[in-house]
């Protein structure tokens, strides 16, 4: 639908203990900002297997967007690492798939940074607005297993 | 003695007024002011002023548009920023300082005979046709156009910067004037 | 009765929340949505879901259309998901069938004035919340025992009171205290406002009740240095530092303080906030708990140069109570709850220059006159200047680092009625002319109010105004030798000189430094100005997100003495409440093997934190402890022949969220 | 330092403040730091300016700018105080705002000027302290003085509300320069506070008050001069003061001095090159401190 606004679409995996308090603390506090990302809450953002983001790519997402906590911070000590650690190595493949950077964001966010949530959002859906909606060419054929751990 | 009446309706108040103040650059925070006082307290001038700088926020806030712009306060400053860099809610107030004169102005609200609107205007002026602002002939211009008796104020001074070299007599001017900022019409329409 | 994982059965409820979701979002058209969805067999739109009516509605509709799936769309989960899970079960569903949508917090909260947009996402998340929920399995609830004692961190008096209550209810405690004796801030004032009564009055017969108590084992100068385990089963490592004296065996006769080589107190007392001495081997005040001496190595010669007579020695005789080998005490213990009480820290006044503390000596802080006012402190109560004077006139500056964008935004909630009462005690003690400067008179209390109306009786000078500065810039022969406040008196609209010989600047309240730090040790979070954050901040005010962990006192957010004990007692309970339960349901989202898909490739051994996955020699295959682990669900995602499962959260439940909300019907 | 600074010296040094160029350019030489002024620029709009046209205001003082970037240099003195926030709040406004950006822009564009890129705005002050040192400064000093103790004024516009030139509560590098030099100064509270500016030329009665309020205190410290860094602190010190004595019927007579004047005599600079001719109130004292000077030792 290029003619009229194109909205972008954005999956947002949230770990619960802190991007998900951040999001909700910043409802609580009422802070606006556009509607674009959908949330799917896991206890840890360790949870999150890379065939979840080429999933939601595949499926029609136009941006990716992880939070966790901060290093350090991890409720269950290290989780957050073994993300990065994926993450890393799943930024090449997607990269290979022409997939641009801009779509695919891993984000540490603190129960206490509602505002950070806030802006990064903003700031995430504005960039894929400009990146337009994203096409997986038809060759593009997503790899059913992705072994990264 | 003349007595006034203090009562204010609200339809005198243009609270839409306000928010366009809070629009300009520098005024943003106009409406976390907390009425502390602090800008008050630290400025050298308020002791000179009708409306401390506290107040003036105020009337702005409430939409008093004719009181602040007509007060004595926003040209008894002197921009000398220890508001601004107190105020708690960090008020640029220096700026919304600036934006009152600018509307005065343009408004013809300023008090009458004052000469620091007419020195600003002077100034401008001055300075859009020469590029430069040569004091001596500024004062000039500022007195004739405020209040002469000014400039009797002023002969000893000038006969000593006269004295020790300090007065430049020649107007200076700079090479490229078509490089200045065209002047804008609408505030010199004043004069 | 419809523990079936096949055919799905679901009804939709989306909730109102009053106008709170309903506001936003067009709720009658998302019920309706809703009921299109394949395997929804009732939708409904109602007030407010969390109530009685809300509940008993899902009852009824589960008897009557055969439900066997439960989504509601509401507020956020980490609310309400409880409260609707047991109104699944109360219908005779295993709890689990049930699950929450959040489009209150996540969407209409959020996205106010764009309803459109918000319904679209509430429609979104509720697709994908009923398509997930397909996939739902009966689940058995899980439990863990709590261990009956409890740690209580911080030994102010919202530790104190904590802790007493539930000795006395014959629960062990475990105080920890990181100063050498408990008593924290209030143990430092004179008289606590509006009563006036007088602070140790009331505060030392608790603290040597606290000594006393068979249930309570007492360590100061100690730090929690590691926590391990969770709710129920905490393994706590606490440090308790050398005090050098072996507190068993000193009497607290002081005799090692006479004998000290030093013959006069020299070094900055830190109870007294630097304005007393006191030795290298010394007691804070008279009353400490314990009342045992200790010595400080940064000052003690024996320390420094190793080469002291040792005095204090020989005076202790054949106690032999001091010990300057003493080294560092490792401590493990097992506890099942936590109460925090770590308090606060006031600001520094250096962080407020214009004031000019510590350039001007007669600027003080309001914690430095507390101990001016003390009868036991560094004057006798005397209030005098560094120079020994009585002050004639007196400027006590409110909200200083409070309500300000370059220290710290927030109002700390005391300072105006700890400023009263030092007025009344200054004015008491000195008859000197009091001015008060405040920006706002808070006074929300029981009988605050009062003895505000009380102090304007007395004739202290109220003047609404933040200062500017504190100059010593004398316009003329009245201000000569006085420290000037200019300051504008927003009342008669004037800006005013007020010379004074004092200057008393009532610094706020703020999270301690290490703050962080504590709360990375016990996992929980802290708001954006960084006091530890409550569960929730009118229904779950001393709980914390961490199952086990409550909070009690400042180092959730300032607050007065009535407050903080209020809210210890309430801690108390609340950990009581725990424990006497015996166990405490889990969330059942432990990760589990399917063995006949396992490799035995061992991947997810080392990715477990908490070493709860273990590899079975004769299976060849991984094993869960599901006691042991935690549901973060790393494994599952770290194992590559997806062996590893993780309940609530399984590959399909996912997939299904990813895909519902991207519209694919 | 080889590559030198441009000099933005704006009206008033060429005019009322002419002894804070001579010195400047006298200290500046002594010290082998180049000053190459700043080719055809224009007044910076000062304070009236803004109260105009604030568009303008800007697009104004952009040109400066303009002109600089197009010199090649990277940073520019600029001595006055006014003139040196002026620019700086420019640089900065025209980065916060994008519509001051725009606008400064198009005005710019339309004259065939370049929009600038941020470039180093220093005070003199701030060079000497930063880029020369107090150390360089003790060991260049070859003049005692005999004038007793100075108080440092610091005004506002330098000061505030930008922070390099110094700390903004208690500047203190103006004395620090001095002492380096052998010159003590006296605890001076009102340092900071503002001297009116141009009210001495509006609202009379006002601006000579406020200076009063200054000379006051420098007196009652036991100050024996007044020592600043900026034209029309300076000028309002030094040409009201035979009113601001009748106002107050006090003696409050004493030289007022550009820190410049007073650094370029202790490293040795000509009395006449440093402005020493150019005082109006209590001259006498102001000649004979800066000329009666015994040669000393390369340190103090």
């Amino acid at each position: 639908m290029p003619e009229e606004k194109f909205e972008p679409k954005i999956v947002a995996f949230f770990c619960n203990w802190c991007t998900y308090m951040a999001a909700d603390s910043a409802g609580t506090s009422r802070m606006q900002y556009v509607p674009n990302a959908r949330v799917v809450r896991l206890m840890c953002s360790g949870r999150i297997d890379p065939q979840f983001v080429l999933d939601a790519f595949a499926k029609g997402a136009d941006g990716v967007l992880i939070g966790g906590c901060h290093p350090g911070d991890c409720h269950y000590q290290e989780g957050n690492y073994k993300t990065l650690r994926r993450i890393t190595l799943l930024k090449r493949v997607l990269k290979e798939m022409g997939i641009e950077e801009d779509r695919f964001r891993l984000e540490w966010i603190s129960a206490a940074e509602a505002d950070r949530l806030r802006t990064t959002v903003n700031d995430m859906v504005e960039k894929v607005r400009a990146l337009g909606p994203l096409r997986l060419s038809a060759k593009e054929v997503i790899p059913e297993e992705v072994a990264v751990s | 003695m003349e007595i006034q009446r203090k009562l204010k309706h609200q339809w005198e108040a243009h609270p839409e007024w306000a928010h366009q103040v809070a629009a300009l650059p520098g005024c943003e925070k106009l409406f976390s002011c907390l009425q502390c006082g602090t800008c008050s307290g630290t400025c050298p001038l308020s002791i000179y002023m009708d409306y401390t700088p506290r107040r003036i926020i105020n009337l702005v806030r409430e939409g008093f548009r004719e009181e602040a712009l007509s007060s004595q306060t926003i040209w008894l400053c002197a921009s000398c920023y220890s508001c601004a860099v107190r105020c708690p809610q960090k008020i640029q107030i220096t700026d919304v300082m600036y934006s009152l004169k600018r509307e005065a102005i343009k408004s013809r609200l300023f008090p009458k005979r004052f000469a620091i609107p007419a020195l600003s205007r002077e100034f401008y002026s001055m300075v859009s046709r020469t590029g430069r602002s040569s004091e001596m002939w500024l004062v000039l211009r500022m007195a004739m156009r405020s209040n002469p008796l000014i400039l009797l104020t002023m002969v000893g001074t000038g006969l000593n910067l006269l004295r020790t070299g300090r007065m430049a007599l020649r107007r200076e001017k700079i090479r490229r004037l078509n490089e200045l900022p065209r002047e804008n019409s609408k505030a010199m329409e004043v004069q | 009765m419809f523990e079936t994982n096949g055919t799905a059965r679901i009804g939709v409820y989306v909730c109102h929340c009053g106008t709170n979701i309903a506001g936003t979002v067009d709720v009658k058209s998302l019920a309706e949505y809703a009921a299109g969805l394949p395997g929804v067999v009732v939708s409904r739109e109602y007030k407010y879901m969390c109530s009685d009516p809300g509940q008993e509605l899902i009852n009824s509709d589960v008897r009557e259309h055969k439900l066997n799936r439960i989504v509601v769309a509401s507020c956020s989960p980490l609310l309400h998901e409880h409260t609707f899970r047991t109104a699944a079960e109360k219908s005779g569903l295993n709890p689990y069938y049930a699950h929450m949508v959040n489009i209150r917090e996540h969407d209409s909260w959020v996205h106010q004035g764009e309803k459109e947009a918000a319904t679209e996402k509430a429609k979104d998340l509720v697709r994908a919340a009923v398509r997930r929920i397909r996939y739902h399995k009966p689940l058995e609830k899980g439990y863990v025992p709590i261990d009956p004692n409890v740690l209580i961190v911080g030994g102010g008096i919202a530790g104190i009171h904590a802790a007493l209550t539930m000795a006395n209810a014959g629960k062990h405690v475990y105080l920890v205290e990181r100063e050498p004796t408990i008593g924290g801030h209030m143990a430092k004032f004179d008289k606590t406002f509006p009563t006036l009564d007088c602070a140790a009055c009331i505060l030392t017969p608790k603290m040597t009740s606290v000594k006393a108590h068979p249930n309570i084992t007492l360590w100061t100068l100690s730090e929690v240095t590691n926590v391990e385990g969770f709710v129920g089963n905490y393994e706590v490592t606490v440090t308790r530092h050398p005090r050098y004296v072996h507190e068993d065996l000193c009497a607290g006769c002081l005799q090692c303080i006479e004998a000290c080589v030093y013959k006069q107190p020299r070094f900055d007392d830190e109870f007294n906030v630097g304005l007393g001495k006191r030795k290298p081997v010394y007691i804070p005040f008279p009353q400490a708990v314990p009342q045992v001496v200790l010595i400080d190595p940064e000052t003690c010669i024996q320390f420094k140069k190793g080469t002291c007579k040792k005095t204090c020695v020989e005076a202790c005789g054949d106690r032999q109570a001091i010990d300057f080998e003493q080294k560092d005490e490792v401590k493990k213990i097992k506890v099942g709850t936590v109460i925090l009480a770590t308090g606060f820290q006031t600001v520094a006044a250096e962080r407020v220059p214009y004031y000019r503390y510590g350039v001007y000596p007669n600027v003080y802080t309001s914690l430095e006159v507390e101990r001016l006012i003390n009868a036991s402190g560094p004057t006798g109560g005397e209030v005098v200047l560094r120079d020994g004077t009585k002050p004639k006139s007196v400027g006590i500056i409110h909200c200083v680092g409070s309500r300000d964008e370059y220290t710290n935004k927030w109002c700390s909630r005391v300072c105006c009625m700890y400023s009263l009462k030092l007025a009344h005690l200054i004015k008491e003690h000195t008859h000197a002319e009091v001015f008060n400067f405040y920006i706002d008179m808070r006074t929300p209390g029981k009988g605050f109010e009062e003895f505000y109306h009380r102090l304007l009786k007395e004739g202290v000078h109220f003047i609404r105004g933040r200062v500017a500065e504190v100059t010593d810039w004398a316009d003329d022969a009245s201000e000569e030798g006085k420290l000037v406040l200019r300051v504008e008196d927003t009342m008669s609209a004037m800006v005013r000189r007020i010379p004074v010989d004092m200057v008393v600047l009532s610094m706020g309240l703020e999270p301690h430094a290490d703050a962080p730090e504590v709360r990375r040790l016990f996992n929980i979070s802290c708001g954006g100005e960084g006091f530890f954050t409550e569960r929730h901040p009118k229904l779950a005010p001393v709980s914390t997100f961490t199952d086990g962990i409550f909070l009690a006192g400042c180092c959730q957010g300032p607050k007065d003495i009535p407050d903080t004990v209020a809210q210890a007692g309430a801690a108390a309970s609340e950990a009581m409440a725990l424990i006497d339960a015996g166990s405490v349901e889990i969330e059942p989202n432990t990760a589990y093997v399917v063995e006949e898909a396992c490799s035995g490739c061992r991947t997810c051994i080392v990715l477990c934190p908490f070493s709860a996955i273990s590899f079975v020699q004769e299976k060849k295959k991984a094993a869960v402890n599901a006691a042991l682990c935690k549901g973060c669900g790393t494994c599952v995602a770290g194992c590559p022949s997806g062996s590893l499962r993780q309940n609530l959260f399984e590959d399909e439940q996912i997939f299904e969220e990813i895909e519902g909300v991207l519209n694919y019907a | 330092m080889s590559e030198g600074y441009l000099y933005f010296p704006g009206c008033s040094l060429k005019g009322t403040g002419r002894a804070y160029e001579e010195s400047l350019l006298t200290l500046f030489r002594l010290l082998d730091l180049k000053l190459e002024e700043l080719d055809d620029w224009n007044c910076c709009g000062a304070t009236s300016y803004m109260s105009i046209d604030e568009g303008a205001a800007f697009a104004l003082s952009a040109r400066n700018l303009a002109l600089a970037q197009k010199s090649g240099k990277n940073q520019i003195v600029v001595p006055c105080a006014a003139c040196y926030l002026v620019l700086k709040k420019t640089q900065d406004y025209v980065e916060r705002y994008p519509e001051i950006r725009d606008h400064v822009t198009a005005s710019l564009r339309s004259v065939k000027l370049p929009m600038a890129e941020p470039l180093a705005i220093r005070h003199p002050l701030e060079v000497l302290y930063n880029d020369i040192g107090v150390g360089r400064i003790r060991s260049k000093v070859v003049r005692k003085w005999a004038g007793g103790p100075i108080a440092c004024y610091y005004g506002c516009q330098a000061v505030r509300p930008y922070y390099e030139v110094d700390k903004p509560v208690d500047p203190t590098r103006m004395e620090e320069l001095l002492e380096a030099a052998g010159i003590p100064s006296v605890p001076y509270s009102l340092k900071t506070k503002c001297c009116g500016g141009s009210l001495t030329g509006t609202i009379h009665e006002v601006g000579v008050r406020l200076n009063a309020i200054l000379l006051k205190e420098a007196v009652r410290k036991g100050a024996k001069a007044i020592v600043t860094l900026c034209p029309l602190c300076q000028f309002n010190l030094d040409a009201y003061q035979s009113e601001v004595c009748k106002l107050t019927n006090q003696d409050l007579r004493m030289p007022v001095f550009f820190f410049t004047q007073l650094l370029g005599w202790a490293l040795g600079g000509d009395p006449r090159e440093l402005g020493v001719h150019r005082f109006i109130s209590d001259a006498a004292s102001a000649k004979q401190w800066l000329s009666e000077a015994k040669e000393v030792a390369a340190h103090v």
